[in-house]
């Protein structure tokens, strides 16, 4: 009867490595079998017992290992992610997961995946997985200075990469769009984007008239609860109407989301 | 005896394999969606709250974590009852376990229609009249606030209805036991204490209410020892069944519930945090029931009302 | 200007150094008791529950924990005011904060001798009658459900105290507007809005309410979400400060509370958990007035209520 | 302005040691300087972050370390000592304490130390402190088997020890009255007890007319919430009235207390 393997799952921290006070790697393995998640799918995460916090958080994994293991890049930025941040090696965690709808098979077109921010996790992922079967550029933006030791850490070896930062301080300065700019962008390349709203709000009139319209992607947040499309609470407004994040998204395309409501 | 019948629960005209009903709203409509095995303790599932014409439901943020607690403001969103017939019911209907249709509405001629398109769709389940929903203007839980208005559309609804009717109460009222005798006189099956209990967040970034509607409804865990109150005083006061609802997220809980007056009870929030809670409260309520040499569930019923 | 002076709250004319008042009930009367330093920040003290006659307080269970709550039945256990002031007042009057009784009544005559007493020893303070105490029979909270004597209770203590009168509504009542206006209209200096919410536990092992009393009262953060609704219905009801009670355990809940339209708040049961929250909920209200720009904390109070 | 020296203290999880599914042993060392306890006294300890369980439970030392480190005897009864028993070595716990009253100081009689369960762990630790100073004798009772790995700790060894278990199943069969029945007790003796409230009023019974009344002491054990003396949540009838087990007591005088309405 199941469709997309969400599961709840316990899990096990293997390794949390900190690039910084306020970025970390976390690797969990999941002590029963589960579903192997494609990249865009993401997971409901927590380390706590008990009812405070309440609800898990979602992540989305920038890698899958053979034994079942699931990175995490986690930003810190509330009590969630706090508590996350103080799991160390050994602890348990719940996940709930893999959640969502991934991006579609590539067609085989280059394969454009701009990240910023957080946003990087599900680009890295579908680079990785996807950089051997089509032509793979990863592009990234990060806030600053915070994100060096993570954009020269292994991570990120062995990649078709560009960084920009804001600052300037790491890679280029600028954000993924300025590489769009700069660069270019074919008329048959897939473009894949995660990110800060505002960045995938200035995507739209990036690639405007310079794309194929149904080949740009992009990964969305929203506010979770149930992870499953029960509680309505995570919606977007779409051209169809309401959409679910975790059900019907994460990943929409880029000209079925009502951006101007958002 | 099985352990199956152990569970059972008689609620009007409807024996549930087991006390746990899905509540309202939390679950997703497509069973394909389901985690494998997740529903198979549950006795009967809510619809998410069903109306005449499609909502759309409330715009900006809908849902607010509190501390073991949860604010939502989704504002019914739903398909409409006769689309929801058409295009969602079919795969749910074999489940394995009762659909109990949520029925919401603002002017009271919306739930006659309502009970109308169920019989001729041919339904003839039971209903969960929704007289509580804090999350919408006019109607929702202003029926619950008003009991001369309440009597008149339980009644008129009651000789329309040749099912089930349960009737879901608001928290958000003077007296609990004031409506649920209300229900009671006009035929009402059974009913629901309670829904969600009026909340407000405020987002101190924005300065400003989290949700655009101000107030919005707060369950979950936190809410579990003002339900439990309630559900003694409803208990105490009418003779059909209470099922209760608004926080039981394990079998101590679920227990306290029962203990307390209710023949059964809903469990919403607590599927947020873990798909097994259902089955861990079944297990749990079983081996209770083992431990103490109980075979019926119904000893357990109300027993603290007793003590 | 001094962070000292950023954080002043006025409450009628008491000008506390900080908007965070300890709660009646939660906190030793014995400054020797309290760990050094955790009153620096304090704005004001309330005292436990103060009655004409001892009372020895409720037998059996008092205190049960819920998930994020606390559900107690101490039932005013208290030396009576004439010993408290005795006794235990004067180690207290001297701690850096004012300190405010607390007065609880079952006849309202017990209330005008308390203040007479109050008198009489010289205390030009201010009180806080306590008409929302759940947890004792007649009395207590049933002040706060009948409006009419209410009213008659409240004009006779304004005529005979001259210092300040505060009111500590309960949450169990229809409208919470309604107690907070005839408080206002009864010359009240401000409403405390509220006190611990009526809910019930069940001791499942032994198969009754683990409380002799049945009903207790629930406090702690699950309560938050509901005690900021009633706040911000009290201060879109009266004009004088409205002091927000229930829940706050962060700078965020505090500033929430601030945001809904409270001019100060009380904390109770998060300094069961930790005794620097009151600090730790100053230096957050703080950062966030200098991050902000806010100069003066009256900025804050209700500026939710005008987004 | 501080009699006592209670406060709130951040700690690590230096060891924990598990005697069995149901009994451990857990060592914290506090962050910061803080009151040496004396046998009697209890912290408040939590392992988790959040309200969720909303109070820190009482716990009594069984020893404290040269460099400030405090050991923990812990029976898993329910939500709290469950999720305690989960902290591994690093996890941060938080500490309230020292909380109560102690036992007085000896008066240089014999000190007879019976405990019962986890009320070993403040006998244990007055023993050690005392045995140097006073002819002192521990005597145990413990349930049975899931203790035994306890009982052949490293703790008890070099102990003036008697160990009794329900079944005889470690040590000699009884519970440490049968002890006083067996041995008998000195007039002079000085009596400190803890354990299940059975065993601490079948004790009254067990050496009325034999001890000086005024010698015989108890700790208690209640439900808390503040552990300070302000909530009264803990309070116990005693021939003075109710008094607070966290701040007038743990330890009381057998003759004080109330037995019979407890
Ligand atoms: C599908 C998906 C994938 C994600 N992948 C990653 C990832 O790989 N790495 C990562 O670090 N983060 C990721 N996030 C974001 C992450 O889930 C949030 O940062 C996290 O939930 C915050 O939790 P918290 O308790 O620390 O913050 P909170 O205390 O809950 O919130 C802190 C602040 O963030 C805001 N906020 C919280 N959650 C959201 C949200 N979902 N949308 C908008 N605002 C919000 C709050 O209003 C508040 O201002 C993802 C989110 C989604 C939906
Ligand atoms: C001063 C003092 C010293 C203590 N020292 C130790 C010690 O050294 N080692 C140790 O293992 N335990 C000790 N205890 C007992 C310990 O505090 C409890 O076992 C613990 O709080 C239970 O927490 P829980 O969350 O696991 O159990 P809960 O889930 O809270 O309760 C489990 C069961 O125990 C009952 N219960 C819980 N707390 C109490 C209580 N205080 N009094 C009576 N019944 C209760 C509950 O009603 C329930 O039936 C001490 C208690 C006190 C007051
Ligand atoms: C996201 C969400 C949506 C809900 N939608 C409905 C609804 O449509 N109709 C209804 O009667 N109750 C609705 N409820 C209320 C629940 O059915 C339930 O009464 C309430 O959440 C208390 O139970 P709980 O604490 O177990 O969640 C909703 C609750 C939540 C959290
Ligand atoms: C143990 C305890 C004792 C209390 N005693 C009193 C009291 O004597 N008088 C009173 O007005 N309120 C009393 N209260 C209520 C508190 O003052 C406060 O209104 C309530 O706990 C809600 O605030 P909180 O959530 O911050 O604790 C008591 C609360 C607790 C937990
Ligand atoms: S999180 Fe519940 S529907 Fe998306
Ligand atoms: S625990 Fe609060 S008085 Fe003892």
């Amino acid at each position: 009867m199941t469709m997309n393997g969400t599961r709840d799952l316990g899990a096990i921290v293997l390794e949390k490595f900190q690039f910084s006070d306020e970025l970390f790697m976390i690797r969990v393995l999941p002590e029963e079998d589960s579903s192997i998640p494609l990249p865009g799918q993401f997971y409901l995460l927590k380390s706590w017992e008990g009812f405070d916090p309440l609800l898990s958080r979602p992540f989305a994994p920038i890698a899958v290992h053979e034994n079942g293991s699931l990175d995490f890049l986690v930003k810190v930025v509330g009590r969630g992610t706090k508590i996350i941040n103080s799991s160390i090696e050994g602890a348990k965690v719940k996940l709930r997961g893999p959640c969502g709808k991934p991006f579609p098979a590539p067609s085989g077109q280059r394969l454009l995946l701009l990240g910023g921010s957080v946003g990087i996790a599900p680009m890295l992922f579908a680079y990785k997985r996807y950089k051997d079967i089509v032509p793979a550029k990863l592009v990234i933006g990060v806030p600053g200075g915070e994100w060096e030791n993570f954009c020269k850490s292994e991570l990120m070896s062995d990649t078709n990469l560009e960084v920009f930062s804001d600052d300037g301080s790491i890679g280029r300065s600028g954000t993924p769009l300025t590489f769009l700019t700069e660069e270019g962008v074919g008329t048959d390349d897939e473009v894949w984007a995660c990110g800060p709203i505002g960045m995938l709000k200035a995507l739209g009139g990036s690639l405007i008239h310079k794309v194929r319209e149904d080949q740009v992607y992009v990964s969305l947040e929203a506010r979770m609860a149930c992870g499953i499309g029960g509680c309505l609470g995570c919606v977007i407004p779409t051209t169809l109407g309401n959409r679910r994040v975790c059900a019907d998204g994460p990943v929409f395309r880029m000209s079925e989301v009502s951006w101007d409501e958002l | 005896m099985s352990s199956k019948r152990l569970l059972q629960a008689k609620i009007g005209s409807l024996t549930l394999r087991s006390p746990a009903i899905i509540a309202s709203g939390v679950w997703p409509m497509e069973p394909e969606r389901w985690p494998s095995g997740v529903v198979d303790n549950v006795g009967a599932i809510c619809t998410k709250g069903l109306t005449l014409s499609p909502k759309e439901g409330n715009r900006g943020i809908r849902i607010w974590e509190t501390n073991c607690g949860l604010l939502n403001s989704i504002g019914l969103q739903n398909p409409g009852l006769e689309a929801f017939l058409k295009n969602e019911f079919d795969q749910l209907k074999d489940c394995g376990c009762p659909i109990i249709f949520n029925l919401a509405f603002h002017r009271e001629e919306e739930l006659y229609h309502l009970l109308d398109i169920l019989t001729s769709f041919g339904f003839t389940g039971t209903v969960e009249i929704n007289v509580s929903c804090p999350n919408v203007s006019g109607g929702g839980m202003t029926w619950a606030l008003n009991l001369a208005s309440l009597e008149k559309v339980l009644k008129r609804a009651r000789a329309l209805w040749r099912g089930d009717m349960w009737v879901k109460l608001s928290p958000n009222v003077p007296k609990i036991c004031d409506g649920a005798i209300v229900a009671e006189s006009c035929g009402a099956d059974a009913v629901v204490v309670a829904n969600t209990w009026l909340g407000l967040a405020i987002d101190v970034k924005r300065k400003k209410p989290v949700f655009e509607r101000i107030f919005a409804g707060l369950s979950g865990p936190a809410i579990l020892p003002l339900s439990l109150r309630l559900v003694w005083e409803a208990a105490s006061a009418v003779k059909i069944p209470v099922i209760g609802c608004g926080g039981v997220a394990d079998a101590e809980g679920a227990l306290a519930m029962l203990m307390a007056g209710a023949s059964a009870f809903q469990v919403g929030t607590a599927l947020f945090s873990d798909f097994e809670v259902v089955k861990k409260i079944c297990d749990g309520i079983e081996n209770y029931m083992a431990e103490n040499q109980i075979n019926d569930l119904e000893e357990i019923v109300g027993i603290a009302q007793k003590a």
